[in-house]
C-alpha cells in the first residue's frame, strides 16, 4: 500500500508547474513535496499558516514547523508564516492556484466526499469545505478502491458531501480522470493496468478521452 | 491589576478555570498548543468544559491530554482524525461535538474577537454541517449565518512576550494563537521567553498586549510528536508511559 | 479659543489614571498627551493602528508616526503598530477603558452627535461610532457653547446622532457633567464661571451634585 | 507572468487602470497612500473612478489630490472632513460619498480580501449611516448586514517588498495597508525597498506575497504634511504652488 501511495502521489506531482501556489491536503497528498523534482518552481501553502514550504527537513526537524499534518516541512526562500485565518482568506478568495486533496469519495459530476464515513470514522472536516469552496483547480487523490473493493469513483456519492460539482481531476493509481462540465472522462490509464480493470473498479459513467484522441488520429 | 506586568504563577492560573467554562485553546494537531497551561489545566480538577479549537490533538499531545480524561463536556472544532479517543467519546454521546469548517471556525473565533456580530459564507451550503444553521437572503441570494464564538479562558502559546502581553509567534506555531489571543474574556498566555516592555520592537508584535490578561513562563514542550514515535499505529497509546 | 482648547484637554487629561488604555479623538483630545502629566503610566490608542503612543516628538517628526489625525507622536516602551482592523477590534470589543472625543452636541441622557452638520460640514464619521458602542467610559470634550451662543447641551440632539446613551462625562471649558442612567449632573464648575452662566447657557436639564453635596455635609 | 519578480516600471502599471474602475486605496489622512502611484493615477487619465478608501486625504495630499480633479464619481470612506473639495463636490452633486463606520469599513474590505459573504454589526444601528443597510434578524436580536467590499485595482505602500510581494510597513503607515492589499483583484504595491527572495525574515513578513499582483519602487513621498505647513488654515490651497 505504501507503494501505491507514493505512485499516486508521484503522479499528482506531475500537475504541479512553475510560477503554482499549491495547497497540499493531509495524507497521501503530503508526500508529494519530497517526489516533486527540486527544479519546480512551486510555492506550497498550508492551512496552518505557512506559504512556501519545502521538502521533509534532512537533519533537525522542528516541532513548530510543520504541514497541515504535523509533519516537518522546511521553509524556502519567499516564504512566510501568517495565522490561520489569513491562510483560509487565500483559500476561500481563490489565490490558491490548485490544491490536491484525499478524497473517500468522488462523483462523475465532481462531488467530493472526505471528510466523514458516519458511525464509522470521523476524522472531521479540516479545510477541506474551503479548499473546495475556492480552488479553481482541484484534485483528488485516492485508492481506486476501498479495502473491500468497492469503487470510490462513483455516480453519486452515498457519504456525506464535503462539496458540490469541485473536484477537476482524479487520481488513482489506476487511472487519471478529468471532470470537464460536470462530465467524467478517462485522461490516463496507469502503467499495469487495462481499461478493463478501470471500467470494472469505477462505478461511475465516463467517456474515454484516450480511445477519441486515438480515432482522432 | 498591573497591566504593564501580567507575569503570575501556575497556581494563580489553577484558579482562573472553572467547572463548565468555555475554553478556548489554541493550536494545530498539538502545534502551538501551550503545554505547561494544559498541564494546568488538568491539575486544575475542572470538568464539564466546553472546548473551542482548531481539532482534538492527540490523545498525548494539547487539548488530547484533557480530552482523553473525560472532563469535557462539548466540543467546537474542525478535526478530531488524530485523537481516536474524541472520536469514541462522540460516538458515545460522552462528547458533544460540533464541526466547523476550519478557516469559519477561525472566522467566527475572529469575530469573537473583534466585536462582530456574525458572517454571512456560503462555505458548506447543501451539506450536513448547514442542517441546523440560520440562512440569510442578501439580494436574493442564500448565505449561512456563523454565529460569533468567544471563551470565558483563551489559553494561547507564545514564542516572546513583554510584561504588559505583547506577543510573538515561533513558525507555524503561530497557527491560530493570535485569534485565539483575541476571543477570551480572560486570556492566558505561556510563553517561551518573557522580556520587559521596550525589548520588542513594535513593528514585530503580533498580538497587542492588550488582548492579554495574564502570563506564564513555558515549561517546554512535554509531549513527543507523532513523526517522533518508531510506531505511529498505536495513536491510542500514550508513548511516553 | 486657542486658551479654551488647552483648559478643556487639561481638565480632561485629569481623568486619566494609570494603568488606563485610552483613545483620543481628533480636535481638542489630541492635545492631550503634550498635557497630561508625564509620570502617568498610560497607553494611548489610535485607530489608524498604534497602541502606546506619547507627546510630540521634540525633533524629527515622522510622517510615518503619527495619530489618527495625522500630526506627529512617539512611542513608548511596549508600544506597537497593527492594522487598522485590528484597532478596531480592541475598540468594538470593549478592550479600550476610556474614550475622550470631540463632540458638537450630546443630550442630557447621553446622545452624542460629532460628525455632520447636514448640508454645511461634513467632517464624516470616523472611528466615532465604534468608540461610542464599545468604550466602558466615553468622555465628550467640546466648547460649552457654539460660537453664536447656542447651548451643545441640549435636551434632544438635532443632528444626527452617532450613537445614543453613550457619553458619561461632559467636560466644556465652564463645566464637567456626569451621565448615570440617562441623567445628567453637574459636577464642577470650572474657575471664571458662575452656576448662573451654566444654567445660562446648557438647554439640558441636569442636577446640581454640587449643591446636593454642599447639603450632605 | 513571473511570480517570483512583479517588479515593473510605472508606465505598466498605468494600463492597469481605467474607467469607471473601482479603486481600493490604502492610507489615514494620506499617511500610507502610495505618492508615486497616485501621481501613475493622475497621468493615467482615467475618470469616472469608483473609490474606495478611508478618508478624501487633504487636497494636495494622497487621493485628495486625484478627488480635486474631479474624476471620481463615488466615494465610500468614513471621513472626509480634511479635504474640503471632496464635501463641495459632494453637495454640488459631483462625487457621490457613502459614509461607513470606520471600523466596519476595515472589516468590510477584509470581508472582500478573505472570500466572505458579510458581516453583522449592531454598530450604528438607529443612526441615519443605518438607514438604507438591510435588518438582518438572528435569534430576534436585529443586525446590520455589511456587505464585503472588493477593488478592481487596489493600491498599496509598504516599506519593504520582496520580488514576490511579500511586505512589510512603516509605523503607522501600516494603517489599513494590510486590509486593502488582500482585497484588490488587482493588487498593485509601491515599496520604499525591493529585496530579493529570502531577504526578508519569514516571522515579519505582514503581508503575504500571494495577494500582490505588480511591485514598483517608491519615488518617496513628494507632499507636505499638514504639521509641516506654517498656516494650516488655507486648506484648499496646494501648499506647493
Amino acid at each position: 500500500m505504501g507503494d501505491t501511495r507514493q505512485k499516486i502521489a508521484k503522479r499528482a506531482s506531475l500537475e504541479i508547474a512553475d510560477g503554482m501556489i499549491v495547497n497540499l491536503g493531509i495524507g497521501i497528498p503530503s508526500l508529494i513535496p519530497d517526489l516533486l523534482d527540486s527544479s519546480t518552481k512551486v510555492l506550497f501553502q498550508s492551512e496552518n499558516g505557512i506559504l512556501g514550504f519545502g521538502p521533509t527537513p534532512k537533519e533537525n526537524p522542528d516541532g513548530a514547523l510543520g504541514n497541515a499534518a504535523g509533519y516537518p516541512v522546511s521553509i524556502v526562500d519567499g516564504g512566510s508564516y501568517f495565522d490561520s485565518a489569513i491562510a483560509f482568506g487565500m483559500i476561500r478568495s481563490g489565490r490558491i492556484d490548485m490544491a490536491i486533496l484525499g478524497a473517500l469519495q468522488v462523483s462523475e459530476n465532481g462531488d467530493l466526499a472526505n471528510w466523514i464515513v458516519p458511525g464509522k470514522r470521523v476524522p472531521g472536516v479540516g479545510g477541506a469545505m474551503e479548499l473546495a469552496y475556492g480552488t479553481k483547480n482541484l484534485i483528488a487523490l485516492m485508492q481506486h478502491c476501498e479495502k473491500d473493493g468497492k469503487p470510490k469513483i462513483v455516480r453519486k456519492c452515498t457519504l456525506p458531501i464535503t462539496a458540490f460539482n469541485c473536484v477537476k481531476k482524479i487520481i488513482t493509481e489506476m487511472a487519471v480522470f478529468q471532470i470537464t462540465e460536470a462530465q467524467l472522462s478517462l485522461e490516463e490509464i496507469m502503467a499495469g493496468y487495462t481499461l478493463k480493470d478501470i471500467e470494472n473498479h469505477t462505478e461511475a459513467e465516463f467517456t474515454n478521452s484516450l480511445q477519441l484522441k486515438e480515432h482522432n488520429q | 491589576m498591573d497591566i504593564f506586568n501580567k507575569v503570575v504563577d501556575y497556581e494563580v492560573v489553577k484558579k482562573l478555570f472553572f467547572d463548565e467554562m468555555k475554553l478556548l485553546y489554541s493550536g494545530f494537531g498539538g502545534v502551538g498548543t501551550p503545554p505547561s497551561l494544559i498541564d494546568c489545566l488538568i491539575e486544575s480538577g475542572v470538568k464539564e468544559v466546553n472546548l473551542i479549537g482548531n481539532d482534538a490533538g492527540f490523545p498525548w499531545i494539547g487539548i488530547g491530554k484533557f480530552i482523553v480524561l473525560k472532563r469535557a463536556k462539548s466540543l467546537i472544532a474542525s478535526h478530531i482524525g488524530s485523537n481516536p479517543i474524541a472520536g469514541e467519546l462522540m460516538h458515545e454521546g460522552k462528547l458533544k461535538v460540533e464541526f466547523s469548517p476550519q478557516g469559519i471556525l477561525n472566522e467566527r473565533i475572529r469575530a469573537g474577537g473583534v466585536g462582530l456580530n456574525g458572517i454571512l459564507t456560503d462555505v458548506g451550503k447543501g451539506t450536513i454541517l448547514a442542517e441546523n444553521k440560520t440562512v440569510v437572503k442578501i439580494d436574493n441570494k442564500e448565505f449561512l449565518f456563523e454565529s460569533p464564538l468567544t471563551g470565558d479562558v483563551g489559553i494561547v502559546h507564545a514564542a516572546k512576550a513583554d510584561t504588559f502581553g505583547n506577543l510573538t509567534f515561533n513558525k507555524t506555531a503561530r497557527n491560530n494563537n493570535p485569534i485565539i489571543a483575541m476571543a477570551g474574556k480572560t486570556t492566558i498566555v505561556e510563553a517561551d521567553e518573557i522580556v520587559a516592555m521596550g525589548q520588542l520592537d513594535p513593528e514585530e508584535v503580533v498580538v497587542p498586549g492588550i488582548y492579554v490578561n495574564y502570563l506564564v513562563p513555558s515549561g517546554g514542550i512535554n509531549w513527543k510528536w507523532i513523526w517522533e514515535i518508531p510506531d505511529k499505529r498505536s495513536q491510542k497509546e500514550h508513548p511516553l508511559k
